[in-house]
């Protein structure tokens, strides 16, 4: 499909403020819906009629206001030889983050995922939006965020192979390689099989990207204070977050563009995308409520065991489906 | 069905109606606000005509938060909050009940020497008649006083009381140097005038 | 517009970080207890945040034993600027029990209020949960008053009023706004 | 582990009843044979005048023939005549209820004494406490450095060797050490291959003020070490300056979380100077707030350390069910954390027969809805995972380190208080059915399972309590009798986290000479470096977390590490690592 410069420029300027809201809105759920999972009321939508006017009337957008209470803070920076590289890792990370969410369809919006092989470039992208947060902690000198930036890569190991599997194996199974192409055609009633077990991988993927209980443990601030982030405060710790919120947004349009094709690929299909994304956050939070989490080294074994496991067998059926059918 | 998912379960059905009460805000109605018990030690109130001053509860409080002060004259029995410990042991030991613990806890200030942080009575001093130095809180005296014609069987009632007329406006020094003079001495038999 | 915004997103989203100063923790308690369900303090947006570097609100707890001097310090000095310290339960407000005057208590300084500037105390011998989301929200209010930038010059504070010393009355405060429930700003 | 291995733990006899008689006969005839001047106390306390040369050779005696425990080592400062070094030991076992308290009188001008932590290495950290503040010297001791003072403050004790002061160096300038505000941080060799991790005083995971210092290769813990002392509040000085009755305030307030435990101890020390009798209905209240400090304490624990490891779930929902426990305890004595209702003599608030049936359902709920839920929480795949076969204490090393409490039960050691030498309070087994509840998984998971178990005997314990005192009224306290100038007195209690001793010794003018608390924290503590090394880096919190430690508690006096049999270079650097210049920069 011809890519005409107006739609998508257009589209471009458009998804940012869509992506940022969404992302806020799939964060304020995962609060939301762990908080009535475990028996208290979370955030509050409809804040007390008493207290709106001191404490404001809803709290829907808290993330959005965590970051930006964060940006109006003092920005602290330790006293590192490398200060450079442990202030630009955040710019970077937020760059890439954003510059992925380009690459993933928005239903009505294709954006520039009909570019070819558009999902390598996607896919990249967010590697290297997660990247920076191992590459700035581990310039932050502090024991705590060595030990942080570590153990994110040893999970970013396992997280990106399970991401990586599932997405080419569906790749593999249509036959394109660029995202827009995946998220029209249905293809056979057979793809289904494949849909499911490449999705289950992914969503492992999305648990270890975004820090969700089972393998919070880059994060786990009672035991290593507050992992990456320790030494970041101020309007660096801001970028995270939103790195944090975009990275929810592009995982979850990436879920649905590759794994549920029809639903990204017109507008008419938007209230279904919203359904199957509040869905699929609806999962995540009952995981992150249900589940302590694994010590570093069982998470890998374990986590590593099922990954692979899972891989070989969805490429087994995109093999089948690619050759027989 | 693993524990997980028997937890899922368990909270799902039990556990999605959440517990939290409204506290700062009354806006969902008093039961929700947050349930107080009747005797629940808070912030402790004085009764200003009960108080006489005595210092009892001076005596017995073990983080001394209870303090008598003297201000121009007059004697304030101030309770600093901010040191308080509310154990309620100065309710117990006041001779009079003149202190009484409220379930009131609600407190949070910006600053340490607010009015609201302190708890206080005052009371006026009975002067000496001799060195004109005020020496006790005149209701101390005079419930003192009743206390004693409550004890004493009648017959010698007055009598007492004409001494303790005579002994009552002096303070402790003034007293004790003054005191063999007074007829009241125990020994004044034995203590010949001038000798 | 766009200070504004940031000054009411801080009124929003304070982050607690508890700041232990030698205390029995009943208080340190009564603080997860707020974090608890039944006073649960994220409706406001409250978290625990485990880096002081995030701190937006300080909970102080204990009677600063005098090994934990320095190291209260140093922490205080790292809590970015808009901060507010919130001293909880008697020992943080006046030493409560272990202050003592006249044969001096060797161990503790007093209260926190000694070793850093507090802004809102909330008395009790172990500061009951409502009352520490009340303190919070104290805070809060007190938090968005401090402006960006402007570096609060820690206020000195003197020793808890020795015995017999008539604490002098403040000037009568302004109109109460602040949220019901607490009886002053 | 310990410099003497212990012995095979003796077969405990039934403790047959004794009368006071033949007590003194078994005491003279088979305990302590010389010529001795002994002194009987209340309730089978008894103090024996030793001469300080064979205090090792008694303890060496004891622990071998009679596989005795040592409750605590402590001095009592007398001025001229020197100090009195007391030796509690817990002989329970062997006959009822029975306490023998050694003492030997050491002269000002020759302060020493043959060390008992050579004999069996629960008195080490007594031993050093003593040294720190008595400087007593007790000769040849495994480990003389500080206990609660900087390692920096000058060293009482001059017999320390060579080869410790080499570990212990004054920071060198520069080292990251903000010259002036932290001279008393020792800095040590900084070993190449492992990286050496200060859980500083402030860590999220640890919710009071203790440095652990943790001394790492890779994610696996190679060495060890605590240094707390950063709660001492000086609480012992306070309660010889304010007398008994004020005593019992400052007591309660040792630790928030056991507060009630405290309250009992101390109040069952200073009767028990006195011989007071307590009437039967106080009793039952006093058992009632003890137990229900257990459950809640126990909740907490449980929360606690399932949100250490990262189950939120498991903490908000314990929390959830620990606030309907407050609420009770909140309408019995007024207060959710200092109970405040402890007197002399009984107990100052009377729990009326309709309050008591009326809290008795509430309890019987909250147990009926906890239990099918922390069997589920406990038995959570990935739970098990993170607390099977961690932190592991054998049976022999909790023997000889001293274990108490819960910790001690989870290596399969039977005691508890409660059985062996009761309070102040009702636990004979004729009138209140309970029972010790011991596990042999020696690891944290056991800690785990005899705590739920022992919260669900706690609220049987209650249930009866409730049943008695909603059946009968009567009076609920007795007017204290004059204390004897010179008495003594051991107060012990099972908090929830071990064995709690008060040990007073009455002074003239209505005020304690000496008043020393050995809380059941500062014999947990001693055991983490031994569960800490060999495990890893994100269990060190979980297995802090396993021993229920209150730091408070133990800093009403305080802890410093133990010493393994090597050569330990006990190190930390820069200690608080958050310690950045901050170069501003909005």
């Amino acid at each position: 499909m011809a890519l005409d410069p107006v739609l998508t420029a257009v589209g471009v300027a458009l998804i940012v403020p869509i992506s940022l809201f969404l992302g806020v809105i799939y964060s304020f759920l995962l609060r939301k819906i762990t908080a009535r999972l475990q028996w208290r009321v979370g955030p509050m939508v409809q804040m007390y009629s008493d207290l709106a006017p001191i404490l404001g009337r809803s709290r829907i957008l808290q993330p959005l206001y965590d970051v930006l209470k964060l940006f109006g803070k003092e920005t602290l920076v330790p006293d590192v030889p490398h200060k450079g590289l442990f202030k630009a890792a955040p710019y970077l990370s937020l760059a890439f983050a954003v510059l992925a969410v380009f690459f993933i369809p928005f239903p009505g919006l294709p954006l520039l995922s009909a570019v070819p092989y558009s999902m390598i470039i996607a896919s990249y992208l967010i590697i290297a939006a997660v990247m920076f947060t191992i590459i700035g902690p581990a310039a932050s000198g502090s024991p705590w965020g060595a030990i942080g930036a570590r153990r994110e890569a040893e999970l970013f190991l396992i997280a990106e192979l399970a991401f990586v599997v599932s997405l080419f194996s569906v790749a593999y199974a249509q036959g394109t390689l660029t995202l827009w192409n995946l998220a029209i055609d249905v293809g056979r009633p057979l793809n289904f099989v494949l849909f499911a077990m490449a999705g289950v991988l992914m969503f492992l993927a999305m648990l270890g990207k975004l820090h969700i209980k089972p393998f919070d443990i880059p994060e786990a601030e009672t035991e290593i204070v507050a992992g990456p982030y320790t030494e970041y405060s101020g309007k660096y710790l801001g970028m995270f977050f939103l790195t944090r919120v975009f990275l929810f947004y592009g995982l979850v349009g990436l879920f649905v563009a590759a794994f549920l094709p029809p639903l990204s690929s017109s507008l008419l299909w938007l209230p279904v995308y919203a359904a199957a994304a509040v869905l699929l956050v609806f999962l995540l939070s009952a995981i992150h409520t249900l589940s302590p989490r694994y010590r570093i080294d069982t998470a890998l074994v374990s986590y590593s065991k099922l990954v692979i496991a899972l891989g070989i067998a969805s490429f087994a059926v995109a093999l089948v489906l690619r050759l027989v059918v | 069905m693993s524990a997980p998912a028997r937890i899922l379960r368990k909270v799902i059905r039990k556990y999605s109606r959440p517990m939290t009460l409204s506290y700062p805000s009354t806006a969902m109605g008093e039961k929700r606000y947050s349930q107080i018990p009747p005797k629940l030690r808070g912030i402790p109130e004085r009764d200003l005509e009960k108080c006489i001053g005595c210092k009892a509860c001076y005596y017995v409080c073990s983080g001394r938060a209870t303090t008598p002060v003297m201000v121009d004259g007059k004697l304030v029995m101030q309770i600093n909050l901010s040191r308080c410990t509310f154990c309620g042991h100065c309710e117990e030991a006041c001779p009079e009940e003149a202190i009484k613990m409220t379930p009131r806890f609600e407190l949070a200030v910006r600053d340490k020497t607010r009015p609201e942080m302190f708890v206080e009575t005052t009371l006026d001093m009975a002067v000496c008649a001799c060195c004109g130095r005020p020496f006790i809180a005149q209701k101390q005296l005079k419930r003192s006083f009743e206390r004693l014609n409550e004890k004493i069987d009648k017959s010698v009632r007055d009598e007492v009381a004409a001494d303790f007329r005579k002994v009552e406006q002096y303070c402790p020094e003034c007293k004790r140097a003054r005191s063999v003079g007074l007829d009241t001495h125990t020994k004044k038999h034995v203590w010949v005038e001038g000798a | 517009m766009g200070l504004g915004i940031m000054d009411k997103a801080r009124i929003y989203s304070p982050w607690v970080y508890h700041l232990h100063c030698g205390g029995c923790n009943g208080c340190d308690i009564e603080i997860l207890a707020a974090l608890a369900p039944r006073f649960d303090a994220e409706r406001f947006g409250i978290q625990l945040v485990g880096s002081p570097r995030h701190a937006d609100i300080l909970l102080a707890t204990g009677c600063v034993p005098k090994q934990f001097i320095p190291m209260l310090k140093r922490v205080y000095s790292q809590v970015p600027e808009p901060k507010v310290v919130i001293a909880i339960g008697g020992c943080a407000c006046g030493g409560s029990l272990f202050y003592e005057e006249e044969p001096e208590n060797y161990a503790i300084l007093g209260s926190a209020d000694l070793a850093i500037p507090v802004d809102v105390y909330v008395p009790g011998c172990a500061a009951k949960p409502e009352q520490i989301v009340n303190g919070i929200v104290q805070g809060i209010l007190k938090l968005a008053e401090k402006k960006r930038g402007v570096k609060t010059e820690p206020v000195v504070v003197g020793p808890p009023p020795k015995e017999g010393e008539r604490v002098p009355a403040p000037a009568p405060a302004p109109a109460p706004s602040a949220a019901p429930g607490s009886n002053s700003t | 582990m310990a410099a003497v291995q212990p012995p095979s733990p003796s077969p405990s006899p039934s403790p047959s009843p004794s009368r006071p008689s033949d007590l003194m006969e078994w005491i003279k005839s088979e305990v302590v044979p010389e010529g001795l001047e002994f002194r009987m106390g209340n309730e089978n306390r008894v103090f024996v005048r030793v001469k300080p040369e064979d205090v090792d050779m008694l303890a060496e005696r004891f622990i071998r023939k009679y596989g005795v425990r040592i409750i605590h080592v402590t001095g009592v400062d007398l001025g001229i005549p020197g100090s009195d070094i007391v030796y509690l030991y817990d002989f329970s076992k062997q006959r009822e209820r029975l306490v023998i308290a050694l003492e030997a009188n050491v002269p000002p001008e020759r302060p020493e004494v043959p060390s008992v932590a050579r004999v069996t290495w629960q008195a080490s950290w007594a031993e050093r406490e003593m040294m720190e503040f008595l400087g007593v010297t007790a000769l040849n001791a495994p480990d003389t450095r500080h206990q609660f003072l900087p390692f920096e403050w000058p060293q009482p004790a001059e017999s320390q060797t060579k080869q410790q002061a080499s570990t212990v160096m004054k920071p060198a300038p520069g080292a990251g050490a903000v010259p002036g505000e932290e001279k008393w941080l020792p800095v040590g060799i900084r070993d190449a291959y492992s990286s050496l991790i200060p859980i500083g005083p402030y860590h999220p995971g640890v919710i009071e003020g203790q440095i652990v210092q943790v001394k790492v290769e890779g994610e696996s813990v190679v060495d060890a070490d605590i240094k707390t002392g950063f709660h001492h509040r000086g609480i012992q000085r306070l309660i010889e300056r304010r007398g008994y009755n004020k005593g019992v305030f400052t007591a309660e307030r040792v630790c928030g979380i056991c507060s009630g435990a405290h309250g009992l101890a101390y109040v069952t020390a200073v009767e028990n100077l006195y011989g007071a009798e307590v009437p039967e209905r106080a009793r039952y209240i006093r058992t009632l707030l003890v137990e229900l400090n257990r459950v809640h304490s126990h909740l907490l624990w449980l929360g606690v350390v399932s949100d250490v490891i990262g189950f939120k779930t498991g903490f908000m929902l314990t929390w959830g069910i620990r606030e309907r426990i407050m609420d009770i305890i909140e309408e019995i004595t007024g207060n959710r954390v200092n109970y405040g209702i402890w007197r002399l003599g009984g107990v100052s608030r009377d729990v009326s027969q309709e309050l008591a049936q009326r809290v008795r359902s509430i309890v019987k709920g909250v147990g009926d809805e906890a239990k099918p839920l922390l069997l589920d929480v406990a038995a959570h795949p990935v739970l098990r995972s993170r607390l099977v076969g961690v932190g592991r204490l054998s049976y022999a090393q909790a023997f000889n380190g001293g274990a108490v409490g819960p910790v001690a039960r989870a290596s399969n050691w039977k005691i508890d208080v409660r059985m062996d030498n009761p309070p102040h309070a009702v636990y004979d087994p004729a009138k209140i059915s309970w029972e010790v509840i011991t596990e042999d998984g020696c690891d944290t998971m056991a800690r785990t399972l005899v705590r739920v178990r022992e919260l669900f005997v706690s609220i049987g314990i209650i249930d009866q309590c409730l049943d008695y005192l909603s059946k009968t009224t009567g009076e609920v306290r007795i007017k204290p009798r004059e204390i004897p100038k010179n008495a003594e007195g051991i107060g012990l209690n099972e908090a929830p986290r071990g064995e709690l001793a008060y040990y007073i010794r009455a002074g003239e003018g209505n005020l304690p000479q000496a008043v020393r608390i050995r809380t059941p924290s500062y014999r947990n503590n001693a055991l983490i470096p031994f569960m800490l090394i060999g495990s890893n880096l994100a269990d060190v919190p979980v297995i802090m977390g396993s021993t229920d430690q209150c730091l408070a508690c133990t800093d009403r006096f305080e802890v410093i590490d133990t010493k393994t049999e090597r050569i330990c270079r006990l190190t930390w650097d820069d200690l608080v690592c958050l310690s950045r210049k901050s170069s501003g920069g909005a």
